[in-house]
């Protein structure tokens, strides 16, 4: 399985990213940069954390016009199996490949700590090695987390089974409905808060990020052949 | 030359987390008098344009494309030529 | 570039005879004498930018003109240091053809006028002086002063905004801000300090030097354009503060970590080509000014460049403006000639402006070219190397003598200890500081293996099985009270703090934080600082690999406490040596190393309770350190030890609350002691660590204490129920849970800070 | 009852790096004759208030301690009585 990492300037979870995937799927992984549109040759994308074009105007937003994102495009429209993580999510939302809004933390402060969340769904590519409801810990870094969308959409989002992730507990940002995580109607592409690629070995202080890469990986396995 | 001032406001409907943390402030500074507090941006975007129409398009296209975002903000725009 | 002989002065400008007879060089910081000196180099008089960039040169910031002959005190060799100080930043080997990286920096005059962004570019200047030396960044640390946090809103507005401001850039950088530490005193109210730290790893064949060579190579700009901001911010901080600083104020120099990240990203492909970089310097303090003058210096090399190359922000800037800017985000680089399209290939990838401005050239001449005018030529040595020099005079302070005959101890009996446990628990000098490092992105670069909060952070260094640990620390307090002791204190904690989580202390940046070096007094807490540091680095084998000092950190004539902050670094060498200041499992021994003395003189519980300090700090017995040191680090390698924890600010009580807080858990102690319970329990007595150990190593422990002479007493136990219960000579003076405790170290600084002020930037 | 609407603009000299950014995605997306944007904020305050005076010296004294900052922002207002 052959994931794509895209760089934007001013991303900066790229190389954990890279790294994750190589330590806990031992797959291949090629960054790409923003500038380049075309990612026929990947099977995933991951769109790393980080504060592409220093979070300026909106954050994502600016990232959401460069070129590569027609191909994440073109790959979200092909079934392949998008992950916006953090920075990514927000990028995901600029572009309308996941709906709703960021807005600033409710206490306006940064905010990194160890979250727990709650695994709402598991029938999709990213969740299936997880259990309905199972609460895990991974870790959050953001200031711009509170995720908004209208009335309606929220209703869409609950019925369809969209929301992955909730937070357990504290919410951290204000995030409407105690989002952390959700996905589009195919169910290909995801978006979350959290940063898996940081609880991955137990000395990080928790192991709960490697069964969302494992069950992409699991999922590419079942619906490609054993390739 | 022209100078567009855009103003992008939040939807009434939404929620503005840094309106209501500068009301609280304000609050504690003693002005408990203020009701409401709403934040918004304001640009000068300044367009090497000759014809007004075009810059009118010009700016209109970077609104919707990039400077507001449609999901919870609405924009508009004043126009003035500049030497 | 033609050659014009004669150096002009521009018409907007004072003319050379009207700086002498106005004696405007004043207006610059300069001397009378040292006007006479510049008259000396240049054999004629300066024009205004000549005199511009002496002035800047000169200042304290840039030549250390007041401290360098204490500064040479420092140990500063070692088999390990591949670059001292003298560079960007110091550089130690760490075995497998790996280095790391460790500069401190302060940045407190701008902090005090605009704390967000003071703070900021004060984390963006430390980083470049990082990567500047090759290295990728991989974790930031800070040390912070403050005023009262309670009493000021001005203070909590301060502290706030510096907060907001350090996350701000290591955030967007992807640099995790791991560690630090903040203290509230009023001795800071006019003065904050804001120190920061930043480390980075390299591969030997990697280390850049900030040198210009080669006659006719290029030498190219790169990074932000140049525009107004911060002229004079050097000389600006080597002044003290008064009302007329806020209209000789710079213009504020504004942050762009967006801009870094691009920079860094492009000089670390710079740098991976091997041989494209001849030298490399971030132009930081002076700008332009200090970065060219320094390479040329270094190189043995003179330099010509053109200002009109330089890229600027704003029109109508004079070269004296272009030579003093402080603009942010910029880097200087000389190439061999004749591969300039290759950096200029790269900045082009990062959207980073480049520009070749200049050459070096033989000899000794800086000479600057604007609008086709030669506007300077100065010999170059006699800016780097001929700055003046001064050694003060030294005054023992009454203060001082008057604090011989202080008892603290008995000004303090009358606190019942469980009372004086609250009190320091919910300090906000000793509470947690969740408040402060959840703001900070600490988990960036998926390395960090001990989180801040512990007694030293740990990054975990990819493909092998090492990891750092680093920590800053400085106690004023004992400084003022005791130059020299406090001075091997402020080393001695930081070593103790690393050496806790399982590391061999390696080296240590410093950053001195005084008053005005022109008042004996202060000139005498920084000799005494300088001499104790000395001491205990030459002990403890940790050399100085650079450092920063700045002076005059004064308001109203009041100087701040002598605050020397270190950043000490240090290396574990296997991942399952890492430590934390946890208590682990109910069962375990607690034992504590080191002798407890009754030194309640400058504590915390001191402060507190009378509201100052006096009497003299603890005593701090450099062989004693050491084998405390040792034995740790030996229990700690050999698997024996569950938990380790350094005794520093509030005494055994604070650092039992710590370790059962941390954990959760309970802790059952039962002490004899010739001292009183209070004394017992809050003394700062240094050279102590507290332990906890599986019931069957215990005795491991206790044997090598005895083997190593080190006094190693059995406290009691961790227990399963969350409370701490001491008991001392047979009577039980403390009893709390810990929820209770948890909750008053966890709400203190929130507290303080609610409701928080806002900003709306 | 008052509504103050306050425009708080990066002073003259002081870099401002969010709109050089904008002002480059906006080249991005082909507006190349975009050769300056300048970014800031646009506030507005409602408060309960009839007397003018003292809504004037109420947002004077808003924009001097907490709106913007003296030391890097100028700020300019409107107040217009609303119901
Ligand atoms: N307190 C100090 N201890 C040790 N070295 C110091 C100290 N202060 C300054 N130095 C060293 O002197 C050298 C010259 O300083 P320098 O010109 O500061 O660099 P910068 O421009 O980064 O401040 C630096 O390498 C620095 O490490
Ligand atoms: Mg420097």
């Amino acid at each position: 399985m052959h994931f794509a990492v895209p760089i934007f300037p001013g991303s900066n979870c790229d190389r954990d990213t890279i790294h994750a995937i190589e330590d806990v799927l031992d797959q291949p992984v090629t960054a790409v940069w923003h500038q380049d549109s075309d990612l026929k040759k990947f099977d995933a994308i991951i769109i790393p954390g980080g504060f592409s074009y220093g979070d300026y105007l909106r954050t994502g937003a600016l990232a959401a016009q460069s070129p590569i994102m027609e191909g994440i495009r073109e790959a979200a429209d092909q079934g392949k199996l998008v992950l916006g993580i953090c920075n990514g999510f927000q990028i995901l939302l600029e572009t309308g490949l996941l709906p709703g809004a960021m807005r600033r933390n409710d206490h306006l402060q940064f905010r990194c700590s160890i979250s727990r969340l709650s695994v709402e769904n598991t029938q999709t590519p990213f969740t299936l090695g997880f259990s309905q409801g199972e609460q895990i810990r991974i870790p959050i870094a953001h200031i711009e987390g509170n995720y908004y969308c209208d009335e309606e959409t929220l209703q869409e989002l609950q019925q369809k089974g969209q929301i992955i992730f909730r937070y357990a507990g504290e919410n951290p940002n204000g995030s409407i409905d105690y989002i952390a995580g959700i996905c589009n109607e195919r169910r290909n592409v995801l978006g979350m808060m959290p940063h898996p690629e940081r609880a991955i070995f137990d000395w990080m202080g928790s192991t709960d990020g490697v069964k969302l890469f494992t069950s992409m990986l699991q999922y590419w396995k079942e619906n490609n052949g054993a390739a | 030359m022209f100078k567009a001032t855009i103003f992008v406001t939040l939807k009434e409907s939404v929620l503005d987390p840094q309106g209501v943390a500068v009301k609280n402030s304000l609050h504690s500074l003693g002005l408990e008098n203020v009701h409401e507090v709403r934040i918004g941006k304001r640009l000068e975007v300044f367009l090497d344009q000759v014809d007004r129409k075009q810059a009118e398009a010009q700016v209109q296209m970077m609104c919707e494309k990039l400077l507001a975002n449609p999901v919870m903000e609405n924009y508009r725009y004043e126009l003035e030529e500049v030497s | 570039m033609q050659l014009k002989q004669k150096v002009i002065s521009l018409p907007n400008e004072p003319t050379p005879e009207m700086i002498r007879e106005q004696t405007l060089y004043k207006e610059l910081g300069l001397k009378s004498e040292e006007y006479e000196q510049i008259i000396h180099h240049l054999k004629r008089l300066p024009t205004w930018t000549e005199l511009g960039i002496y002035s800047v040169m000169w200042s304290e910031h840039c030549s250390y003109k007041n401290s360098k002959t204490l500064l040479k005190q420092f140990p500063t060799q070692g088999s390990r240091v591949l670059q001292g100080p003298g560079e960007g930043a110091g550089v130690i080997d760490i075995g497998d053809e790996q280095a790391v990286v460790f500069k401190i920096e302060s940045h407190n005059h701008p902090s005090a006028v605009e704390p967000f962004q003071g703070a900021a570019t004060g984390v963006g200047g430390i980083i470049r002086d990082v990567f500047s030396m090759g290295a990728r960044p991989i974790a930031l640390l800070n040390s912070l002063r403050f005023g009262d946090l309670k009493s000021s809103a001005r203070v909590r507005y301060l502290f706030e905004q510096v907060v907001a401001g350090i996350a701000h850039y290591g955030n967007c950088m992807g640099i995790p801000t791991v560690g630090g530490e903040v203290v509230f005193d009023p001795s800071y109210e006019g003065n904050p300090l804001v120190n920061a730290m930043c480390v980075g790893l390299l591969k030997h064949d990697e280390l850049q030097k900030g040198v210009a060579q080669g006659v006719g190579n290029p030498v190219i700009y790169v990074g932000a354009r140049t525009g107004r901001d911060g002229i004079h911010g050097a000389t600006f901080a080597s002044e003290e503060l008064n009302e007329t600083s806020e209209s000789k104020r710079p213009a504020v120099q504004v942050g762009d970590p967006f801009m870094e990240k691009l920079l860094l990203e492009a000089c670390m492909e710079m740098v991976e080509q091997k041989d494209l970089l001849l030298g490399i310097q971030d132009m930081g303090a002076a700008g332009l000014t200090c970065s060219s003058a320094e390479m040329a210096a270094k190189g043995g090399y003179g330099m010509d460049l053109n200002l009109d190359l330089v890229p600027r922000r704003e029109q109508g800037m004079t070269p004296y403006e272009i030579m003093l800017s402080e603009s942010q985000e910029r880097m200087l680089l000389v190439v061999e000639q004749g591969r300039e399209s290759e950096v200029q290939a790269i900045c082009d990838k990062w959207g980073l402006t480049s520009a070749v401005i200049g050459r070096v050239s033989e000899g000794d001449r800086y000479r600057l070219f604007f609008q086709g005018e030669l506007v300077a030529d100065i010999p170059l040595r006699t800016l780097v190397d001929a700055a003046p020099c001064y050694v003060q005079a030294q005054k023992v302070p009454d203060y001082y003598r008057e604090n011989e005959s202080v008892c603290p101890e008995e000004q303090l009996q009358h606190i019942d200890p469980q009372v004086g446990l609250h009190q320091v628990v919910s300090s906000v000098n000793l509470a947690s500081k969740r408040w402060i490092y959840q703001q900070y992105d600490h988990m960036v670069q998926a390395s960090t293996a001990v989180c801040p909060g512990s007694d030293a952070a740990v990054i975990a260094i990819r493909g092998t099985d090492k990891a750092l640990a680093m920590s800053t620390d400085g106690n004023a307090r004992y400084v003022y009270l005791d130059p020299v002791q406090g001075g091997r204190i402020a080393v001695a904690e930081a070593a103790r703090n690393v050496v806790c989580t399982g590391a061999e202390p390696l080296g240590l940046t410093d950053c001195l934080n005084f008053g005005s070096p022109e008042k004996p007094e202060v000139y005498w807490q920084l000799a005494g600082a300088i001499q104790g540091m000395s001491e205990a680095c030459q002990e403890l084998n940790t050399p100085v690999v650079g450092g920063n000092v700045s002076l005059y950190n004064e308001t109203k004539g009041q100087a701040i406490y002598p605050t020397p902050v270190v950043g000490m670094v240090g290396l574990i060498t296997s991942r399952k040596h890492i430590m934390t200041q946890s208590f682990k499992q109910a069962g375990d021994v607690i034992l504590l190393l080191g002798e407890t003395l009754a030194e309640l003189g400058g504590s915390e519980l001191q402060s507190l309770v009378t509201g100052k300090i006096s009497g003299r700090p603890p005593v701090l017995d450099l062989e004693k350190e050491k084998k405390v040191q040792q034995v740790v680090l030996h229990a700690i390698r050999h698997g024996f030890v569950h938990s380790a924890h350094d005794l520093a600010e509030g005494g055994l009580a604070m650092s039992l609350a710590e370790s059962c807080i941390a954990g959760g858990l309970g802790a059952n102690v039962t002490a004899k002691t010739q001292l009183s319970a209070l004394t017992y329990l809050f003394s700062e007595s240094q050279s102590r660590i507290l332990l906890s150990v599986p019931e069957n190593q215990a005795w491991h422990l206790i044997a090598l204490a005895e083997d190593m002479g080190v006094k190693c007493t059995h406290l009691g136990e961790v227990i399963e129920v969350p409370e701490m219960r001491i008991c001392i000579n047979g009577e039980s003076v403390i009893h709390e849970s810990v929820q209770e405790l948890t909750r008053k170290y966890e709400e203190a600084i929130p507290c303080a800070m609610s409701p928080s002020l806002t900003s709306t930037n």
